[in-house]
């Protein structure tokens, strides 16, 4: 779905509301310590460069990430979401991530299904050792974002009943 | 579907028998021909007691109210409902021995307007999964099909779902009897109620009951057994199921053809994983 | 009311040159709660920490966020800073504004700006939530266990006992020794292997701190590292091992022979047997399956002849059980059964054996007696070839990898034929000649000339029969011609694999192996004796094919690492662990289920207010937990909380930007 | 004072509400998934003035809204400064329609409560600036049971307009206060004719007599609320409130429920803090810090619920609290009615 309306970037849930004049997304990335954050480091150190619309935030492991911390930042600060962690059996818990994986599936099919444009959730398994592949990640999940307008859907500020 | 007979009997035997302390089951509410719960406590009552297509109620409900923790209850159950006390016994909230469970061969509950339910048009398994005593003939299980509406909601584009949904946590007001009347939602203290949490958020803004009904629907995902007692509760007659469904059909084709307390011991879909699960969402 | 202050770290220019720092310092003074911000070069350095240090004083900081590297460079030292000036370390937080934002944003001094200034609030937000925490300590059991009594397990434990920490040594055999006790001399040095190795095995026996359970095999081991608890199955053996003096009269009478394990089956043991004559303990155990007294409930000689009245036919498996604090895994080696090699007729032709066959022909002690012998007719052999890389280095038949020892055994092996046949002339087949270690290649290089063998590179494409004698036929690659060797017996040097029940040791264990069965260790490099389980550690070729020096300095440094995990009574633990509330927690038990360490178990609490009824609730054993807040996220009551990772923690960071 | 009385037809009626609407803000009950609640409206076809009682809300949230902004804070270091919400939403010159007698009833009620010790400033404003047109029921629910409480629903002037069915597809629209008789005589009533109220009587009374015939239920008001304030401590309420779930949802529908609880909500550096429904059904509803919780039981809750709706708010204000409307057995997911509840405690 292209959201580009006569050259004005609309949200894509709510296309009458349009962007303000040079918007730029906030994206909430939620990274498990042993893989993706070292994996981020790892960019860092490589100086790889990448968009710098994310925000990083440092968990144990992909399995402590609750599907409401994905709600509540796309009900308040962030457009986006990205969560990652280790590569499946890689798990520095063991079986953390499979357990993720399966609330990840089920929470971002529902948040479509309400409405949340598939790609405002994404999800990404990175190793210690990916560093350029989490930068190309973040490059991604930015660019898609980025086309998908701001997010309005159940803005915690703009959205007390009439 | 009419099992008044049986059900008294069974209750008085019970009662007579001395094996249990509580029956749960339903009565006619008095005026009309709709039913309400009841549990009997005094023998004399089993006459109350009444099945039919009316009984719509999941009863399973009543085994977490202080009325029937800690006692030995008998109570009536559907195929829907004894998947919801699967989940409950295999989840450790009552022990089996306390309890006399009559399983009913249902061939469906009909609403108010005496049309059908959409849950028991598309039920997959009719026949009550645990029970010392099985009422009617199995009908053996169903093929699994897509709610109606999940399929027609889902052809339609996003915009139009965002303010569909957007009306439905609208129209909510917060009393939470979704919640209350769902026998998995059994939690000493809700997360949504714990002032103390980051969850908690007492206001009826759209955005709080977006944030309170998500969580809540997501707590059931892999769980719900689709027996519908939160829409019947709705006082704003929200479409809740539609939530539920969805991650139902999402868990239903992705894990493991997962259905919630069909199998005895089988926890949510949450609560375990296979290698086989998908994985190409995932970049 | 918390009291935050805000340290901001040029790194030199790594940060200063991309994130305009004091503009950020200007930004989180904003915030409520910061009472103290300052930037400063190099906030590592020693001067660095001394601002944090008196800050916290002068400002009486509730919490401290450091704005600098990634947390997992210097999050301890500047907790080390923290504790330095009175404050709990855990009072900390790091916001990671060079790895994540001025190193990868470096073309965008204003973006880079503004998303440090987000890092920042998000760690002052976090660090508000933050609480005291301490470090956790474990009693330690100090025992260690070690599993498989081969020269690996031999050293690990006596190294570990001379330390005076008791050892539980558990061999599944009837005697300790293992592979090298089946070897005659040992490359480079050539020295006895006997004679090195039986002192050892007898200071084993004899060790006050060494718990030696021969015949016996591990069932199970529960607990967690300093803490475990393992059941060991001793294996019925008939005899009496107390009243047992190991005279022999048993073993000397008993009428049923069988197949000699210890050597290969080229000769015969007695039902009731020792191994071998240096065999530690030196008692004889009855072999149930072959003794006609225990399944026919005929003969029992040996009890008639055992003069303390040791036999016991009655006697039953026994299960016991030790508390142990590590466990070393030493299970050793198994050989490489070469029936894949059809074209060379194994199986069929009675004059190709197998390296550790020839090795036990020419030990002193060996069948016989130490000189080589054609199984066929018993004659001494004159041309000996012997083929290398048998299943090693071969996809096809074998494993890939490379046994590594084969080399310098088949080269020792030139050397023993030729000084236990004179005349003899050993052809030596082979792919590459790898003699990497101390002395190695001038070893190779000294036999070659000792001996004159004939070295032809390349592989044997087939062996057939011509009267009595074996022809070889291969190719020497050198000269690119087929060869034909006539050859009185063929030795293959058979490839080192990982014993069969490895697998299910490391399952019962709760480590992991790889696709050849070899244990795991938690990094090939700079961690290869520690298993990703802690406290379980490798020694040997249970991790992957070792010669001896080298098993015996990996059993060596297992030991070291045990004394290590010992040193203290306790042993220190990271305090970010989940704890229940017991208040909301219902009892579905969903966390004890996902959890990877059985760290949840159940219990019982009152209903409510002195209620003598009991409802359950699920408890976490601190000792166990990792943190890894798995049960967090599936617990819908959220009774748990994970201790550095709360949910008030993450939130407040969600919404502080 | 002299009665303002009109007649008028379907037509009439229609005409009548849009003239209304066209210069006040006006809320009218509007249908989502086949349930009435009271939403802001500009066009009559948008709304059902007629809804069914037994598929409305209350009009309790046009005055005591769900959720409230109580105050706005921003919390810098510069200091926190703490901002009275901008103005009330509700408390603009606005219209009813639609409303159903038993809800304006409960509003007279609930006056008593917000006018007492503590003036609630935000309500009154919201009473003040609201005009309520109220259609009389022809017939009772099956649930309904005004006509058997503490108040004359015949005359009731809760309302400031009153529209009644009359035979013959005559409607009369009838004044009931001073504000309803000033709006009478503007312009709005053009396609209605005046009446005098001898002439209207006995339509009226046709109609009312028809209506209360209609009711189901009936009780005698007097004796329930004599005989319960004697049996607090019954067991009868145990078995009452058996099959109660504790949903709490009839205190969220009720006309006269006025418990709230408060929160807030934060981001970044601002907060909101809220005031929003809550229900004494709530086995935390008594929960005090110290963790005593003096109505920790089923059937204390519900004892609290049926004494406050019968005989302690009648005891203080004079008044009874519950209102008759049976919202609260029409949306409970058990059909636990206090009508019988009430009664079966009364035995």
């Amino acid at each position: 779905m292209e959201a580009e309306v006569k050259d004005q970037l609309v949200s894509i849930e709510k296309p009458e509301l349009v962007a303000p004049p040079n918007w730029e997304p906030v994206i909430m990335g939620i990274l498990c310590n042993w893989c993706s954050y070292a994996g981020s480091d790892l960019t860092g150190t490589s100086r790889i460069q990448y968009p710098p619309n994310i925000r990083i935030i440092r968990v144990p492991c992909s399995s402590r990430v609750d599907p409401w911390f994905l709600i509540k930042s796309l009900q308040t600060t962030a457009d986006g979401v990205l969560v990652s962690g280790c590569h499946p059996g890689d798990c520095h818990y063991i079986t953390g991530n499979y357990y993720a994986r399966r609330r990840f599936l089920v929470t971002k099919k529902l948040l479509n299904f309400v409405g949340f444009h598939e790609n405002r959730i994404q999800f990404s398994w990175v190793s210690a050792a990916e560093g350029p592949k989490f930068a190309k990640v973040v490059a991604k999940v930015t660019e898609d974002i980025k086309k998908l307008g701001p997010l309005h859907l159940y803005k915690k500020e703009n959205f007390e009943k009439k | 579907m009419n099992y008044t007979k049986q059900i008294q009997d069974i209750a008085a035997k019970l009662f007579a028998e001395g094996k249990i302390d509580v029956f749960v089951g339903y009565r006619m509410n008095g005026f009309d021909d709709n039913q309400v719960p009841v549990l009997i406590t005094d023998p004399q009552d089993v006459s109350k007691l009444v099945f039919t297509d009316k009984s719509v109620f999941n009863l399973v409900n009543y085994l977490k109210t202080d009325h029937t923790r800690r006692k030995r209850v008998g109570l009536v159950v559907k195929g829907c409902d004894s998947r919801s006390l699967n989940l409950m016994l295999t989840e450790n909230q009552m022990k089996r021995e306390n309890l006399y469970v009559v399983g009913i061969c249902c061939e469906g509950v009909v609403d108010e307007a005496g049309q059908k339910m959409q849950n028991c048009v598309e039920c997959v398994v009719p026949d009550a999964v645990v029970s010392d005593e099985l009422l009617g003939t199995p009908a053996g299980r169903r093929p699994y099909k897509v709610n109606v509406d999940i399929a027609a909601l889902a052809e339609k584009p996003l915009t139009e779902r965002a303010t569909y949904f957007e009306e439905i946590f609208e129209n909510c007001i917060r009393c939470n009897a979704c919640r209350h009347s769902c026998p998995l939602c059994y939690c000493a203290k809700c997360c949504i109620d714990q002032e103390t949490s980051t969850l908690y958020n007492g206001a009826n803004t759209t955005s709080a009951a977006f944030h309170a009904l998500m969580t809540w629907s997501l707590h059931l995902a892999g769980r719900c057994v689709d027996c519908r007692n939160c829409e019947k509760a709705c006082p704003s007659h929200l479409p809740l199921h539609l939530l539920h469904k969805q991650n139902e059909s999402v868990i239903f084709e992705n894990f493991q053809e997962h259905m919630a307390g069909v199998i005895p011991e089988d926890r949510g879909a949450f609560y375990k994983y296979s290698l086989k699960d998908p994985d190409d969402f995932i970049m | 009311m918390a009291r935050v202050g805000v340290f901001i770290c040029f790194c030199g220019a790594n940060i200063a040159d991309y994130v305009d720092v004091p503009q950020v310092v200007e930004e989180v003074k904003r915030i409520k709660e910061v009472k103290y911000a300052i930037e400063y070069k190099y906030m590592c350095s020693d001067p660095g920490q001394g601002l944090i240090r008196d800050a916290i004083v002068q400002h009486k900081l509730t919490s401290i966020v450091v704005a600098a590297c990634s947390p997992r460079m210097h999050e301890k030292t500047f907790r080390k800073a923290l504790s330095d000036a009175g404050m709990n370390p855990y009072l900390l937080e790091v916001a990671n504004i060079r790895e994540h934002s001025s190193w990868v944003h470096q073309k965008d001094k204003k973006a880079a700006t503004e998303k440090a200034m987000d890092l920042c609030r998000m760690a002052v937000a976090k660090s508000i939530a933050n609480e005291q925490l301490h470090e956790i300590s474990v009693p330690v059991t100090k025992r260690a266990l070690v599993i498989g009594g081969g020269i690996a397990g031999i050293q690990a434990a006596l190294d570990i006992a001379d330390a005076r920490i008791p050892v539980v040594l558990v061999e599944k055999s009837p005697s300790i020794g293992g592979k090298m006790a089946q070897l005659d001399e040992t490359f480079p040095t050539l020295d006895c292997s006997q004679c090195i190795l039986t002192p050892k095995m007898v200071d084993v026996a004899s060790h006050p701190y060494i718990e030696l359970i021969p015949y016996a095999e591990v069932l199970e081991l529960e607990g967690f590292v300093g803490n475990y608890k393992v059941k060991i199955k001793k294996k019925a053996s008939y005899v009496n091992f107390k009243t047992c003096t190991g005279c022999g009269a048993c073993w000397q009478k008993c009428p049923v022979k069988v197949a000699n394990e210890y050597n290969l089956g080229l000769d015969k043991r007695k039902a009731i047997y020792t191994p071998f004559p240096q065999a530690v303990p030196n008692k004889p155990v009855i072999d149930a399956e072959h003794c006609t007294m225990l399944t026919k409930g005929k003969c029992g000689i040996c009890a008639k002849v055992c003069l303390p009245g040791a036999i016991d036919y009655t006697m039953q498996d026994e299960i016991i059980e030790r508390e142990i604090g590590a466990v070393v895994v030493a299970t050793g080696y198994d050989m490489w059964d070469p029936k894949p090699y059809e074209e060379y007729g194994v199986g069929r032709f009675k004059d190709i054996i197998t390296s550790l066959e020839f090795e036990r022909m020419v030990s002193a002690n060996g069948p016989t007696n130490g000189l080589p012998i054609r199984p066929s007719d018993g004659k001494v052999p004159k041309n000996v070839v012997f083929i290398k890389c048998i299943g090693s280095r071969d996809e096809a038949k074998g494993i890939e990898y490379c046994s590594k020892i084969c080399c310098m055994y088949t080269t020792k092996h030139t050397i023993l034929l030729h000084h236990k046949v004179h005349d003899s002339h050993a052809y030596v087949f082979y792919m590459d000649i790898r003699a990497a270690g101390k002395g190695y290649e001038e070893f190779v290089k000294k036999a070659q000339v000792d001996t004159g063998a004939t070295y032809l590179r390349g592989r044997v494409s087939k062996i057939y029969k011509k009267g009595d004698k074996l022809i070889v036929r291969g190719e020497d690659a050198q000269i690119g011609q087929v060869v034909e060797v006539e050859a009185d017996m063929v030795v293959l040097a058979t490839a080192v694999i990982a014993p069969k029940d490895n697998p299910d040791l490391a399952r019962l264990l709760g480590i992991s192996y790889d696709k050849y069965g070899y244990l795991s260790e938690a990094h090939p490099k700079l961690r290869p004796v520690e298993t990703a389980k802690a406290g379980i550690f490798l020694a040997g070729c249970t991790q992957a094919p070792k010669d001896i020096p080298e098993t015996v300095s990996q059993a060596s440094a297992c030991a070291a690492k045990v004394c290590g995990l010992f040193a203290g009574d306790t042993m220190k633990k990271d305090p970010m662990v989940s704890t229940i509330n017991n208040e909301y927690c219902s009892g579905c038990q969903n966390c004890v289920k996902v959890c990877p360490y059985g760290a949840i178990v159940t219990d019982e609490v009152p209903v409510g207010h002195g209620s003598k009824d009991l409802r359950t609730v699920a408890k976490i054993n601190e000792g166990v937990c990792q943190g890894c807040g798995s049960c967090v996220a599936v617990c819908r009551s959220m009774a748990i909380t994970l201790a550095g990772f709360t949910d008030s923690q993450i939130i407040n960071e969600i919404v502080s930007i | 004072m002299n009665v303002e009385t009109f007649v008028t037809d379907k037509a009439g009626l229609q005409k009548f509400y849009e003239a209304i609407m066209a210069d006040r803000e006006t809320y009218a009950p509007v249908e989502k998934f086949g349930k009435f609640d009271f939403k802001r409206v500009t066009h009559l076809s948008e709304c059902d003035p007629e809804s069914p009682i037994a598929k409305t809300q209350s009009i309790k949230p046009l005055f005591f809204p769900r959720t409230a902004k109580v105050m706005k804070y921003v919390a810098t270091s510069a200091g926190t400064d703490v901002s009275e919400v901008d103005e009330d939403p509700l408390a603009v010159k606005r219209v009813i329609l639609g409303a159903k007698h038993c809800d304006a009833r409960a509003l007279q009620v609930l006056d008593k409560v917000y006018n007492w010790d503590y003036i609630d400033t935000d309500y009154q404003k919201r009473r003040e600036n609201t005009l309520i047109i109220s259609t009389r029921c022809d017939k009772a629910d099956a649930h309904c049971f005004c006509t058997s409480l503490d108040y004359d629903v015949e005359n009731l002037n809760a309302m400031d307009v009153l529209i009644v069915n009359g035979a013959d597809g005559k409607i009369f629209i009838k004044a009931k206060t001073e504000k309803g008789s000033a709006l009478l005589n503007t312009d709005v009533t053009r396609h209605a004719s005046r009446v005098t109220e001898t002439d209207a009587a006995p339509e009226l009374k046709k109609q009312y007599d028809a209506f209360a015939a209609s009711f189901r239920l009936k009780m005698d008001y007097k004796e329930v609320n004599a005989k319960l304030s004697k049996i607090f401590d019954t067991p009868e309420f145990e078995n009452v409130s058996g099959n109660c779930i504790s949903c709490n949802t009839c205190a969220f529908v009720c006309p006269t429920c006025h418990c709230f609880k408060i929160s807030d909500e934060k981001l970044k550096d601002t907060g909101v803090r809220y005031k929003s429904y809550d229900s004494c059904n709530n086995g935390y509803f008594t929960l005090m810090a110290g963790g005593h919780n003096p109505r920790p039981a089923k059937y204390r809750r519900w004892r609290q619920r049926a004494m406050h709706k019968f005989v302690y708010y009648k005891e203080r204000f004079g008044e009874n609290l519950c209102v008759g409307c049976g919202k609260c057995t029409m949306a409970c997911p058990v059909n636990i009615s206090i009508f019988e509840v009430v009664n079966q405690v009364t035995g």
